[in-house]
């Protein structure tokens, strides 16, 4: 059974009262709060294990290598990755990104060639090809967005063509939740001879990701979005393809041997990995990485499709203030509802949900390009994780009405 | 108390009727100097135009904000402010209004060259939104100190 | 009064045993241990104000951006920034520096420009220079090195030129100990119109560092080598330089307006700065900077330059037996001891040092090239910090006797 | 406790004797087979040179090590045990080093191929140190996979 209440006991922070209210944080988008089960982790490396890793003989360091390397294990096996080697350690899902922009990207695309992105893409994974394609004179296409915040697909064999070189699309949508067939427009661009990388940011932290059955060539993930610290994520390769490609950034650690003149690489995953690693974040990634598979992915999935489904019904009463956006079915969707109103602007609407103690995040959610197309400059979002509840939902919809009421009517 | 904190910010008469009936909203033509700004972490907008008269003072100004409540309030607020002011002056009243949104009360003859921009003193108690109100100074700061370097 | 006892008592490892012997941590080159003043600020933070930074209007970002950007305060007056905007955030010095080779290096080298390194770089500003010359058409020179491991400057005139287009330099080496007259050359370089970047990654821990008194362009530093956490770094870089730059990754924070097509840039040091960041090591390295400062830095280096002096003096009993690298005046090096003998390798020293519980580290220590020119493929290491004292060098110096003995006459 | 352990390792005389005295140190002009490796943590090296007979099989050897007593030993070990066998027969000797380093113990039979190497079961009290032991068996992993590789 799913005991959301024991899973709340596990995080610190959901006890916080803010303006003396029970803090209801419905920001889990933009980060994801932490268990004690990874603060532990944090805190035993730093007072029992802290040492530099993989060059040292002495004990501490051997520890610390030890833990730093089997929590690589633990993310490959997560995403199920046929080996630890094809896991790099990043700062974050932009790091990730940027890295296969500047190495594989600068060997594979070319005058002509064109990179694909869906019309919902983050920042993140949209300016790096913008680069990569002005740099390179390369096209950068948008897929279509369809009326529900989904990719149109109706087009979509215009769009993938043997001049497909790279396919980079995110898996869930954080500005609206949608979730895209990532699945079947990775056989469609592979079948073009393309390489596919998948923006899992949204999509790991919140339902079973599996790159061997995505069949995808890179995906892109961030710790702080998935029950782990701030300043560490991941990049899945496929082998062959990290084995071929240039390291990124050099120094410690990615070498194998080095003259005042020349150097040659060291093996995966440590080619890509310069300099003293994040250890012990990474060391605290694996540790959320147990929580989450300790809970099952399937289960925070339908977890949250509940949730997002009672949200979806709890928000009819609201549906002729608030402009909803993406797709109406929860099955489709992540738990992430993202909604607009004419009446008042969604910062003003945050500072009188924060109020209330409910944090929401307000704004662009770095999907400008997205908003424009949706026809807003900025949307509220609420974005639901493992131990969000119904009561959370209810809260949010009470403090809405209210805020709807005082900035048109109510107020003096 | 939090809700005593929202009204004095929204609740504030002047802030929602600059907000809901921007002041200065006609688009100049042609006009002396261009003034936009954008704020990165919420995609609020801040268009001026200006003119200025023979001895430099501002004389016309035309105003567009997309936004919160907060900025668009602030910058129609501005829009009327800095009429009949050189760009000094312009500048003197910036400085005077990020003061105060940082705390330090006006003296009563500053109080009077920032009009209804006093009526702000209710976002102090929101300090992440203080930079809504700031943004409209920040295009027109910009700008002023760019149109400086440009004619010593 | 530099009190050792009540300092040691803020670090919980050094509690450990290894081996059921007290754990000698003599390894604080490679990395620093952790005072639970640091390890309790990234607790509070994730149990209490954990949330993404800069783009929500509700009060848990707030208070996470506040902590966020007063670290980076602390850090830009620890090494006398002019202002907070001129620290950018990394991961390591490895990151630090690969940003300014990734970046300003790419506008300003060209082809017939020398770039000048010491004979002592660490990997890490080293092999990015490589690249850049290679990439670049310039030319990398290294200074030659003089028989104590300092840098040899009889003909330094020679080196730098109005062909120096930029001076990459140690601060303090890593593997032999020097610390480099960075403030002397520094002034030689700029009077040749010469951009100078400052490796402190060993100096900014263990000195007082100032960027206005070197008046260098760049400076990259370490947490994870300064009592902060593993993850979290910095890079100085003069605002003229930093302003005029292209960013390096691109993404969510770094742009001001995103379209499909194309972006433009945020304000410093955001436009450096590209995704989530590692917000919790941030505030963990603002901690450390406080506990440092508590101490202050001249004390810091006063307790280094006695124990330093008080290893020299105990190793003239081994020296016979042991060739020490670096300056033999403790106030012309830091507290790094490199040492060898063809008798043992470091590799079997290191392990039996460990038997006995005392962490060295033993290898090339990231710097290859000063170890083939000092005749050597190894070397043993022992670095000092704030915690060490006096009994801790005895007990190397004890147990090196020992191993001596056991790998050559005394075994069997 | 501890000394026992390094006991076991350094004091074991066939390891003392190897990493003092290498066997097979003589270099080979125009070897069928060469392999190196280099450990990029530490810098140690393996350089070996290897004849074939007329039926494939490992006739001569030379080796030179650059690094710890362990390394240099076990690669002096491996230069010895390789001898007359096959590259597939060295690859299966490489296996049941590395099984034997991760604790799988040797059989009778599997222990008489093994050679000295046997002695260099001390090595997993230290476990960061057996990657010291199988340096000069990944030189030469390496190389004879690339050799299959290129004739088919
Ligand atoms: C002198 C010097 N430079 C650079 C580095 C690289 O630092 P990091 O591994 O933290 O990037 C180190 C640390 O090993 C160092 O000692
Ligand atoms: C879909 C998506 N992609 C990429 C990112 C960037 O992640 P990070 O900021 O951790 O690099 C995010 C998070 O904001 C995201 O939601």
């Amino acid at each position: 059974m799913y005991d959301v209440k024991k899973i709340r006991e596990d995080f610190p922070i959901l006890s916080r009262k803010i303006y003396e209210k029970p803090l209801v944080y419905l920001d889990n988008a933009a980060t994801s709060q932490t268990p004690r089960q990874v603060i532990e982790a944090l805190v035993d490396y730093y007072e029992n294990s802290n040492a530099n890793v993989h060059r040292g003989v002495h004990h501490l360091s051997q520890e610390a290598t030890d833990l730093y390397e089997s929590a690589r294990v633990k993310v490959a096996k997560f995403i199920n990755a046929r080996e630890p080697e094809e896991i790099v350690w990043t700062r974050n899902t932009t790091e990730s990104i940027n890295l296969v922009a500047h190495t594989w990207a600068q060997e594979h695309i070319g005058p002509g060639d064109e990179i694909i992105v869906t019309p919902m893409e983050h920042h993140s994974n949209l300016v790096p090809w913008q680069k990569v394609a002005a740099d390179k004179g390369a096209t950068l296409r948008i897929l279509p967005l369809a009326k529900d915040a989904s990719i149109d697909l109706s087009d979509i064999d215009e769009y993938i063509t043997p001049r497909t070189k790279l396919l980079a699309m995110v898996h869930m949508s954080n500005g609206v939740g949608t979730i895209n067939p990532v699945k079947e427009l990775t056989a469609k661009a592979k079948k073009m001879g393309a390489t596919v990388l998948v923006d899992a940011a949204q999509s790991a932290p919140h339902m079973p990701v599996d790159v061997i059955d995505l069949d995808c060539d890179f995906l892109a993930l961030s710790g702080h979005k998935m029950l782990g610290p701030t300043g560490i994520g991941a990049l899945y390769g496929r082998r062959e393809l990290l084995e071929e490609m240039d390291p990124f950034l050099t120094g410690g650690e990615m070498v194998l041997e080095v003259w005042y003149d020349r150097a040659t690489w060291n093996d995966l995953p440590m080619k890509f990995e310069a300099g003293t690693p994040n250890i012990a974040d990474a060391v605290g990634l694996g540790a959320a990485v147990d929580y989450l598979q300790d809970i099952g992915m399937e289960n925070i999935r339908d977890h949250e499709i509940q949730l997002t489904r009672y949200a979806l019904e709890a928000f009819k009463e609201l549906e002729e203030e608030l402009e909803m956006f993406g797709p109406s079915d929860a099955e489709k969707r992540g738990g992430i509802l993202s909604f607009h109103t004419d009446a008042v602007h969604p910062h003003d609407l945050g500072t009188f949900l924060d109020r209330d103690g409910i944090a929401v995040r307000t704004g662009h959610h770095c999907t400008m390009p997205l908003m424009r197309s949706l026809g807003v400059i900025a949307s509220a979002r609420a974005s639901f994780y493992l131990y969000n509840t119904e009561e959370e939902v209810d809260a949010l919809v009470d403090s809405l009405k209210r805020a709807l009421r005082y900035f048109t009517d109510g107020a003096k | 108390m939090a809700q005593n904190d929202l009204d004095e910010l929204y609740g504030n008469d002047l802030i929602r009727d600059h907000n809901r009936n921007p002041r200065n909203s006609a688009k100049l033509n042609s006009p002396d100097l261009v003034a936009d700004a954008v704020n990165p972490f919420c995609g609020d907008e801040a268009h001026f135009q200006i003119n200025l008269d023979g001895q430099g003072r501002v004389s016309e100004v035309g105003y567009e904000g997309v936004g919160c409540a907060i900025c668009r309030s602030a910058g129609s607020m501005l829009s009327e402010v800095i009429k009949g002011h050189t760009l000094e002056g312009v500048e003197e009243i910036s400085g005077l209004f990020q003061d105060m949104m940082f705390g330090v009360e006006p003296s009563e003859e500053q109080a009077a060259l920032l009009g209804d921009l006093t009526s702000m003193t209710g976002v102090r108690a929101f300090p992440i939104r203080i930079k809504c109100a700031l943004l409209a100074w920040s295009a027109i700061e910009d700008r002023i100190s760019e149109h400086q370097r440009r004619q010593p």
